[in-house]
Order: structure tokens, then C-alpha cells, then sequence
């Protein structure tokens, strides 16, 4: 037991250091490196906190297509940040930001401290109405059944994001493509990469989406796999990015929560309230809803990375 | 102790002596190619020792593949970063 | 000291870091970064609580759990959004930065007095 | 909030408030699938549906003089999530579902669609008007803090885009800075969240209600959530993002994100100390809240009074009227409270419908002089006299004239003041509605006077009749019956309603 309270001191203290580097390092370009490696660590937390389900999500997305979408941003801005350096803020505003910056995590840490070692838990409630929903898992029962107005409404949100970030376009690019169109061949290596691992990845993907029913996984960590994969074979450029107006992309984009909301709605007919499930059809209704929310994440993160379109939808439409 | 434990503490402890070397290679190495050397030499023999040290533990079937599973994906990757990280190096020249 | 009060201690630094970041940083880009630094603070603080609620054979509460997955996501959303709108300054200014002088007009217009 | 919700939660007229979220999310989605010229209609198809539902919820919430109770996928709270709709939350509802189509119905020449061929702006503005409407009305009807944290971030995913809807580098940067402090809230309103989760293992306002007490993990909660929710609703001193935000977007979306968008944080700060934290003794809180305030009257006019452009003006007036909405906070208890809480909702209100037509207004303005400096404004009011009329019947509630919903809400809140023996926030309405009246002044002096302007193109009749009727409903408010107060009342703890 000593040895790992040791690891965990170990592990504490790293999770600082990097998050300190990610804030204080000097380069924009390091300082997303670092916030990688710090996403790593910290699913290392998660799964030291027995939050299975969490740490494959922080993983994925947290580490995984935040770091590809904020090194990819870190990488185009990295002329930029020399102008903006001479703005800092020096002298005594950054020490009264600092002492406030102290005095909140110091407050915060007193409270979290004071929490007793077993504090109130909805756990037993959750166990409780387990076999109502047919799931062995009761995260998965907790986002898709006890709390599922929640989970739509975020899918709902990734959603509206996409929108947020395609609206960002030049006017003359609204419906094309996302992402720089290059001539060049597809980089040998990475294409390799691409053509091994996504194949695989896909299977582990869906694999994960489907053991989320009873076991740590879901549609959130199975999705944000499938979305890598699918991330990896574009920068290979063995596929291009689709175009936005697209009516297969839109379809696969709001699916997820189109489909939780009509059986939400559904659930008011057959089950008598929003989003309840019919007794004994509530584990299949689950995994069908679940998969068309793992399509929407699927395409959905892929293209929040992707950023706004880039090209003449024409020019697309002629190839 | 049994023997299986005794193979277990040996593979892991040289896994992560590996670990040691190649980091101490990424750090102290003079350029970008003979770091990329040490660290993935390192890290190839040192995973693939732990995982054979984790193997002999592993509770099915299932998990020990899963076990070589994560050896060989991991593998797959480093080859190609240190392939791109290479080509990254050379066109940049000596500078690096 | 449990882990889970260690992680909580971690939660709380990397909340206090984060705002740290997200007020004194002038670069968009390291704002959003030690946003999401804070977010993921304030989602260990969330992980504590659930391991504190470890109950009903449970090694952990599933249902802030299930919260901080949503907030990942979410978080996920809004560092994407966040990317794009800094993307798309620095395309059509050639820098990034919020500073109002460096991208309005002489006049000022759309510039705020401060 | 107190009474107990199961058998109110049978009540068939429940199920109307996830439909009143449902419709929105729905069209906003649809919008997306379908593009083109379609999202603007399935957004007008809609949007009298969402109107009637608003509306039926307030009459049933009149009916029964209870607050609505709607416990989602039939798992009550703590596990699951209540949707509840109190007085509060359906003049809100009703607020929202009005002043949605209203700026539709003004936005449909700048957002039109004409050919076949999908368009940028248009389809971005119908398909996130109608998220913004959707993520109001989560936010007016969830009983249930995490819920209520997925509609403030649904609310700022649909609000910032629509900044930066026309691509000018100063709207973008504008939205960037609005998306930023947006964060920065969310952030905070998440973490406070996470204590009371840790404290009281519910989200659920009503059960929270029942079981806080005085505590350090309460007050640290309720310290970061009101600092995160003042930073979304642009109080002061976290404003600075509000005016270049608020006056860089496209009219119709400044009067949504003006008279709505900031509304939404409001309410929650309200749910916070007036709902979830109505135990506690609130008198410091209740003062800084208010502190800040007055403050923000005073900063937000006398800036207003300097700017040159009409909708940096107007926008600089929204952070002097959202420092009235906190004036309602060191009020909440005694004799007066009940003043004090109504003249604060009808602050909201009127500001709502006032801010809305007077950006509607300025848009016009700009669009028929091709420019907005307010020196160049002398004789636009005779040339477009409705337009300006409507500007003018806004200002009237800016202003807290009779007869007008601001007259009527800062009386409210004055008298509940004074009855209080709390005259200095009195002084501060007072000396705001001066200098309201001095940066009014400064547009419809000149506009009013000299010769008649030269207009390159007339506004259009029905654009400036939607500014005006949404300026006659500002004034309309002033003649609210008593029944309209008392309804304001319904769900609100027994305490505040007693003494009315």
C-alpha cells in the first residue's frame, strides 16, 4: 500500500509540474506539448480515482483530439506569439492576480479536504434501477437513461459548435471542404500508419461503444476513437475532408441527437414520460440510440479539429 | 516467491531500466537523430520487456493478447513517429 | 492521505494555475489552454467527490462521473470553437491577440474605451 | 420551491416543459440537416408553436398557483433531473418565445436565402437563433444545477458564433473575448456545482433548497457560481466584453443577445440566492451584488454618454440597465421583498422588449443613413419618424419614465428601497435616470431638429413596425394588473409572499 501512496505522491506532483509548464512555459508550441503529456497523466488519475469510464474519455478526447486540434493550431500561430508577449501583464497586477490565483485554490483545497471520507452518493440509488435499464454499467445508466435529457442536450451542443466553428468561413468557401487541398502524395509513412491502424482502431472503437453496456466504455470514448481514426487516414491524405454541405455529413452529424430526441419524445408515447424507456425494451433502445450518438462524435470531432471550409465547394464538386 | 513472480520482478525491472537509459539518452544525446535512437531503441525493449514480465500475470487468454496487443500498437507508432520525427530532422539539416 | 484527497489537492492547484493562465496569459491560445488546465481541475474535484460517494459495491459515485464526462466533451467543444474564432483573427490580421489597437481602425470603431 | 413536488409532478401540463426545449433543439437541428432556404422556414414553423407552449405553460402555472413539476425519464431527483416552471419562469418563457420571432421576423432582409445555392450567414443565423432559444428556455425551466450548466454552455455555443457573424476582424475578436469570459463562468459555475454535489450529493434546486445550511463548501460554491454567472451576464467589472460584442453582431442578433442572452445568466444568479441559497443569511452578498450594481449604472451611462456610434451607445446602456436587475439582491427579505423581487423581474422584462427594439431600431437607423455616428444623426428622425419613435418609446424604460415597464420596475425596486431604509440605491436609480435621459438626449435632440435627413434607402415598414411593437410592449408593462404581480409570486418561498 505504501508503494503506491508513493506512486501517487509521484503522480500528483508530475501532473502539477507539466500543468505548471503547460501555463508558464515560454513557447505556445511547448507549452500544447505539454498539455498532451498532461492529459495522459491525468487519465493516470482517473484510474487511480476507479473512474474507468472517465479516464478512456480524458484519454481520447481530453488528451487526444484537444492535442491534435490545439498543436495543429499552436504549430499555424507560432509566428504570432512574439507581439502579443511585450502585453503581459507585469508588476504589481500580476502579483494581485497571483495572490487571488492562491487565495482560490487554497480555499478550494480547504473545502475539498473538509469533505468527509464518505460523503453523500447517489450509488445506491444508481444500483437500485440498474436492471430497469437492462445495463451493467451504471455510468453508461446514468448518461443514457437516469440523466438522458443531459446527454441529448450535449450532443445538441456539439452540434451547435460545429455550426459555431463552419460559420467562421469566408463566404466563398460555405459549403466546400475543410482543411487545405494539397497535390502532394500522401506522406508514405503515415499513410502506412493510417492503413494498419484504422482498420484496427475502428474495430477497437466499436468494440469499446459496445462493451459500454456492462463494462468501463460507451459511446463517448468509442466514438472519439472512431473520430481518430478517422482524423489519421485525412492527415495522411488518403481521404480528403468532406464537404460541409454534404447532405451524408449533415445527416451523420445531427443523427446522434435527432435520434435521441425522437425516441426521447417516443418515450412520452410508449412509456409515459420524455425520455423514459418501455419496460423490458429499454437495453436495445439504449444501444440503438447509443450508436447513432457514436456516428454524430465519430464525425463530429473530426470536424471541430478540421476547422471552418477552406475551398470553393466547386472545385470540389468537379473532382 | 515463486518462480513466476522471481521472471516477473527481472523482465519488469529491466523493462524499466530501458525506460531509464533511453530517457537519459533523449536528454543527454548531442543531436535530434542519435536521441531519436536512444529513445526508441529504449522504448521498443523496454515495453516489450514489461509486457512479458506482465504476462505470466495476465488473468485470460483475452488479456495477455490485449497485453501484446498494446506491445504491437505501440511499436507501430513509435516506428512511424521516429520515421517522421527522422525525415523532420533531415530536412531541417545538422541544425537540430 | 487517500489518493482521492491527493487528486482533490491536485484539482484544487490546477483550478488555481488554470485561472492563473486564463486572466495573466495575453495569448488566446495559452488562454485556452490553461482553460482547459482549470476545466480538468475542477473535474478532479468531480472525481473526488464520486470516490468520496463509493457506495453500493461501487468503487465510485457513477453519477459525477458521468457529469465530468459530459464536461470533457463540452470542454472538448468550446476549446474547438475557441480555436477557430484565433485562426481566423490571425488570418485576417496576421496576429492573435485580443488587444483592441492591433486590429481596428484608427478611428477606433468597434474599439471599447478602457 | 419548497412544496413538495410529486403530486404537482402528475400533473399532465408538465410535459409541456421539455417540449417547450425540445421544439427549438429540434428546428435548430433540422435546420442544420436541411440548409438552405429551409432553416428559415422550419424556423418560422416553429417558432409559433414554441409561442403557444410558452403560453400554455403560463396559464397553467396561473391556473394552479403552483409551480409545474416535470421529473424527466421518470427518474425523480436526486438521480434523475426535474424540469420546474415557476411565475418567474414563464413570464421568461413567454419573454424569449416573443422576442425570438420578433428579431426573426426584422432579420428575414439580411438573412434571406435567394437562390437554391445554401448561404453562410443565413443558415448559421436561423439554425443558432433557434439554439439560443432552446438553451433559454433550459435555462428558465431546469430544476437541476448540471442540467443548468448544459444550457448555459448550449446558450454560449449558440450566442458567441452570432458576433461574429459577418467575419470582420473586430467581430471576430469581439467574440473571442465574449467566448473567453463565457468560459471563464462556465468553468467557475461548474466547480461551485461540484462542491454542492460534494457537499449534498444532489444538483436538484428544490432538494438543495431543503438541505443547505451556512457552511464553508456552501459559501465558496455560491462564490463561484455568482462570479462565473456575473462574468456571463457582463456586470460590472466583468463587462468588457459586452459593448464590442453586443455592438459589432448584426442588429437582429444584438437585440436577441441584449435583451435575452444576458437575461439567461441573470436568472440563474436569481435561482442561486433567491432559490438554492434562500436559507442563508445573504446580507453581505446581497449588498456587494448590489454594490456592483450601482456601479454599473453609473460607469455604463457615463461611458454611454461618450460613444460616438448609436449601437455602442445602446450597448453601453445594457451594462447600465443589467446594474438595475442586481438591485433586487440586498431586498430579498422582509416586508418589501416582494417589491423588491418584482421590480427586478420587471426590470428584466422591460429591458428586454425595450433593448430589443431600440437595437432594432439603431440597425435600421444604420442601414437607411449607411452609418451610425451619432453627430450625423440630425434630421434621420424626421426622415424615419417610426423608427425613431421606437427608440425613443425604448428609451422611456431605459430612462424609468411613466408610463413604461422601466418606470414601473424602478418604482418597485425604489420603493422597496426606501421601505427598507436602503436609500443609497434609491440615489443611484435616481442619478441613472438622469444620465440616461442626458445620452438619450444626445441621439433625439439633433435627430428630431434641423432639416429633414437625406436617407439612402427608406427602412422598411413592417422591419420598423416589429422595433415599434416590441417598444409598445416596454410601455404596455407599465399597465400590468396586480394579478400580474401576484403571478410573479407563484413558486417564490412563502416568507416574500406573505407580506403582498
Amino acid at each position: 500500500m505504501s508503494v503506491l501512496q508513493a506512486l501517487d505522491i509521484g503522480l500528483a506532483f508530475l501532473v502539477f509540474a507539466v500543468a505548471a509548464w503547460t501555463i508558464f512555459a515560454r513557447g505556445g508550441f511547448a507549452a500544447t506539448v505539454g498539455y498532451v503529456v498532461y492529459g495522459l497523466l491525468l487519465s493516470l488519475v482517473w484510474i487511480r480515482l476507479f473512474a474507468v469510464d472517465v479516464a478512456l474519455t480524458e484519454a481520447a478526447i481530453g488528451s487526444g483530439v484537444t492535442g491534435v486540434l490545439l498543436i495543429g493550431a499552436a504549430a499555424r500561430l507560432r509566428g504570432a506569439e512574439t507581439e502579443a508577449d511585450e502585453k503581459s501583464l507585469r508588476g504589481l497586477p500580476r502579483l494581485f492576480i497571483a495572490g487571488l490565483c492562491v487565495l482560490v485554490a487554497l480555499a478550494l483545497a480547504a473545502v475539498v479536504l473538509l469533505f468527509p471520507d464518505s460523503g453523500p452518493s447517489l450509488a445506491p440509488q444508481a444500483m437500485r434501477h440498474l436492471p430497469e435499464t437492462g445495463l451493467g454499467n451504471p455510468v453508461t445508466a446514468v448518461l443514457i437513461a437516469y440523466r438522458a435529457f443531459d446527454t441529448m442536450l450535449e450532443k445538441a451542443v456539439l452540434v451547435l459548435a460545429v455550426v459555431g466553428v463552419w460559420s467562421l468561413a469566408a463566404d466563398r468557401y460555405w459549403g466546400g471542404a475543410p482543411g487545405e487541398a494539397r497535390a502532394e502524395r500522401p506522406e508514405p509513412t503515415l499513410a502506412f500508419l493510417a492503413q494498419v491502424l484504422a482498420p484496427l482502431g475502428i474495430l477497437v472503437g466499436i468494440h469499446i461503444f459496445w462493451v459500454g453496456a456492462d463494462e468501463p466504455g460507451g459511446a463517448f470514448q468509442g466514438g472519439a476513437i472512431l473520430a481518430a481514426m478517422w482524423m489519421i487516414v485525412m492527415m495522411a491524405r488518403l481521404t480528403e475532408a468532406p464537404r460541409t454541405s454534404a447532405f451524408w455529413l449533415r445527416l451523420a452529424l445531427v443523427a446522434g441527437p435527432l435520434v435521441f430526441l425522437i425516441a426521447g419524445v417516443g418515450g412520452a408515447i410508449f412509456a409515459g414520460r420524455f425520455f423514459a424507456y418501455p419496460p423490458g425494451f429499454a437495453k436495445p433502445a439504449i444501444l440503438f440510440i447509443e450508436a447513432f450518438m457514436v456516428l454524430s462524435i465519430a464525425v463530429a470531432l473530426p470536424m471541430l479539429v478540421a476547422g471552418p471550409p477552406r475551398r470553393e465547394p466547386r472545385a470540389d464538386r468537379s473532382r | 516467491m515463486s518462480l513466476v513472480d522471481l521472471f516477473s520482478i527481472v523482465a519488469i525491472g529491466a523493462g524499466v531500466f530501458f525506460f531509464l537509459a533511453g530517457t537519459v539518452g533523449l536528454l543527454r544525446f548531442p543531436d535530434g537523430l542519435s536521441r531519436l535512437h536512444a529513445l526508441t531503441k529504449a522504448d521498443n525493449l523496454g515495453l516489450g520487456l514489461i509486457v512479458l514480465g506482465l504476462l505470466p500475470r495476465a488473468e485470460s487468454p483475452l488479456a495477455a493478447f490485449k497485453l501484446v496487443a498494446i506491445w504491437a500498437l505501440v511499436q507501430l507508432a513509435g516506428a512511424t513517429t521516429a520515421q517522421l520525427v527522422g525525415r523532420a530532422v533531415r530536412r531541417k539539416g545538422t541544425a537540430a | 492521505m487517500t489518493s482521492a484527497t491527493l487528486a482533490g489537492l491536485v484539482g484544487a492547484a490546477l483550478v488555481g494555475l488554470g485561472l492563473y493562465g486564463l486572466i495573466a496569459n495575453p495569448q488566446p491560445l495559452r488562454k485556452i489552454l490553461a482553460f482547459n488546465v482549470m476545466g480538468s481541475g475542477v473535474f478532479l474535484v468531480f472525481g473526488i467527490v464520486a470516490r468520496k460517494g463509493a457506495a453500493a459495491g461501487l468503487p465510485s459515485d457513477p453519477v459525477p462521473q458521468a457529469m465530468v464526462i459530459t464536461g470533457i466533451v463540452v470542454a472538448f467543444a468550446a476549446s474547438a470553437l475557441a480555436v477557430a474564432l484565433v485562426l481566423r483573427l490571425f488570418e485576417e490580421t496576421g496576429r492573435a491577440t485580443l488587444s483592441p489597437d492591433a486590429w481596428t481602425k484608427p478611428s477606433g470603431e468597434g474599439a471599447e474605451a478602457e | 420551491m419548497t412544496a413538495p413536488s410529486a403530486p404537482l409532478g402528475a400533473i399532465a401540463g408538465g410535459s409541456l416543459l421539455p417540449l417547450a426545449i425540445l421544439l427549438p433543439a429540434l428546428g435548430a437541428l433540422l435546420s442544420l440537416l436541411m440548409g438552405g432556404r429551409r432553416a428559415e422556414r422550419i424556423a418560422f414553423l416553429l417558432m409559433p408553436a414554441e409561442l403557444a407552449v410558452a403560453a400554455a405553460v403560463a396559464v397553467l402555472v396561473q391556473r394552479s398557483g403552483q409551480p409545474l413539476v416535470y421529473d424527466v425519464a421518470g427518474y425523480a431527483p436526486p438521480l434523475g433531473i426535474a424540469l420546474r416552471a415557476d411565475g418567474f419562469s414563464a413570464v421568461m418563457l413567454v419573454t424569449a418565445a416573443l422576442i425570438t420571432p420578433a428579431a426573426g421576423l426584422y432579420a428575414r432582409t439580411n438573412f434571406a436565402t435567394p437562390g437554391d445555392v445554401e448561404k453562410r450567414a443565413p443558415l448559421a443565423f436561423w439554425t443558432l437563433l433557434q439554439g439560443v432559444q432552446g438553451a433559454l428556455s433550459l435555462i428558465f425551466l431546469g430544476g437541476d444545477l448540471f442540467n443548468l450548466y448544459v444550457g448555459l454552455e448550449l446558450l454560449t455555443f449558440a450566442a458567441v458564433p452570432l458576433v461574429a457573424l459577418d467575419g470582420r476582424p473586430e467581430t471576430v475578436a469581439a467574440a473571442l473575448r465574449y467566448l473567453l469570459f463565457a468560459l471563464f463562468g462556465s468553468v467557475f459555475y461548474l466547480l461551485g456545482s461540484a462542491l454542492l454535489f460534494g457537499a449534498y450529493g444532489t444538483l436538484d434546486i428544490a432538494l438543495l433548497a431543503s438541505r443547505i445550511r451556512a457552511e464553508p463548501a456552501v459559501w465558496l460554491a455560491a462564490g463561484l457560481m455568482t462570479a462565473g454567472l456575473l462574468a456571463k451576464t457582463a456586470l460590472f467589472p466583468l463587462h468588457l466584453w459586452l459593448p464590442p460584442a453586443h455592438a459589432n453582431a448584426p442588429a437582429a442578433a444584438s437585440a436577441v443577445l441584449s435583451g435575452l442572452v444576458v437575461k439567461g445568466s441573470f436568472f440563474l444568479v436569481v435561482r442561486l440566492w433567491f432559490d438554492v441559497l434562500a436559507p442563508l443569511p445573504a446580507v453581505v452578498p446581497g449588498a456587494i451584488l448590489a454594490g456592483l450594481g450601482s456601479a454599473a449604472i453609473i460607469f455604463g451611462s457615463a461611458l454611454a454618454l461618450r460613444q460616438e456610434r448609436l449601437k455602442l451607445l445602446v450597448a453601453y446602456s445594457t451594462v447600465a440597465q443589467i446594474g438595475y436587475l442586481f438591485l433586487m439582491f440586498p431586498l430579498g427579505h422582509g416586508p418589501w421583498a416582494a417589491d423588491a423581487f418584482a421590480g427586478g423581474v420587471m426590470q428584466a422584462l422591460s429591458h428586454a422588449f425595450a433593448k430589443a427594439a431600440m437595437f432594432l431600431s439603431a440597425g435600421l437607423i444604420a442601414e437607411s443613413l449607411g452609418h451610425d455616428r451619432i453627430a450625423g444623426l440630425g434630421g434621420a428622425g424626421r426622415a424615419m419618424p417610426v423608427t425613431f419613435l421606437a427608440l425613443g418609446l425604448g428609451g422611456l424604460s431605459l430612462m424609468g419614465l411613466p408610463p413604461s415597464g422601466g418606470f414601473a420596475a424602478k418604482w418597485l425596486l425604489m420603493k422597496a428601497s426606501i421601505a427598507a431604509g436602503q436609500w443609497v440605491w434609491a440615489a443611484v436609480m435616481a442619478a441613472g435616470g438622469l444620465l440616461a435621459g442626458g445620452y438619450l438626449y444626445r441621439v433625439l435632440a439633433p435627430a428630431l431638429s434641423g432639416e429633414i435627413a437625406q436617407l439612402k434607402k427608406a427602412p422598411q415598414r413592417s422591419r420598423e413596425g416589429v422595433a415599434l411593437a416590441l417598444a409598445l410592449l416596454a410601455v404596455l408593462l407599465a399597465f400590468a394588473p396586480p394579478s400580474f404581480f401576484s403571478f410573479l409570486q407563484i413558486g417564490r418561498p412563502a416568507a416574500s409572499v406573505a407580506f403582498r
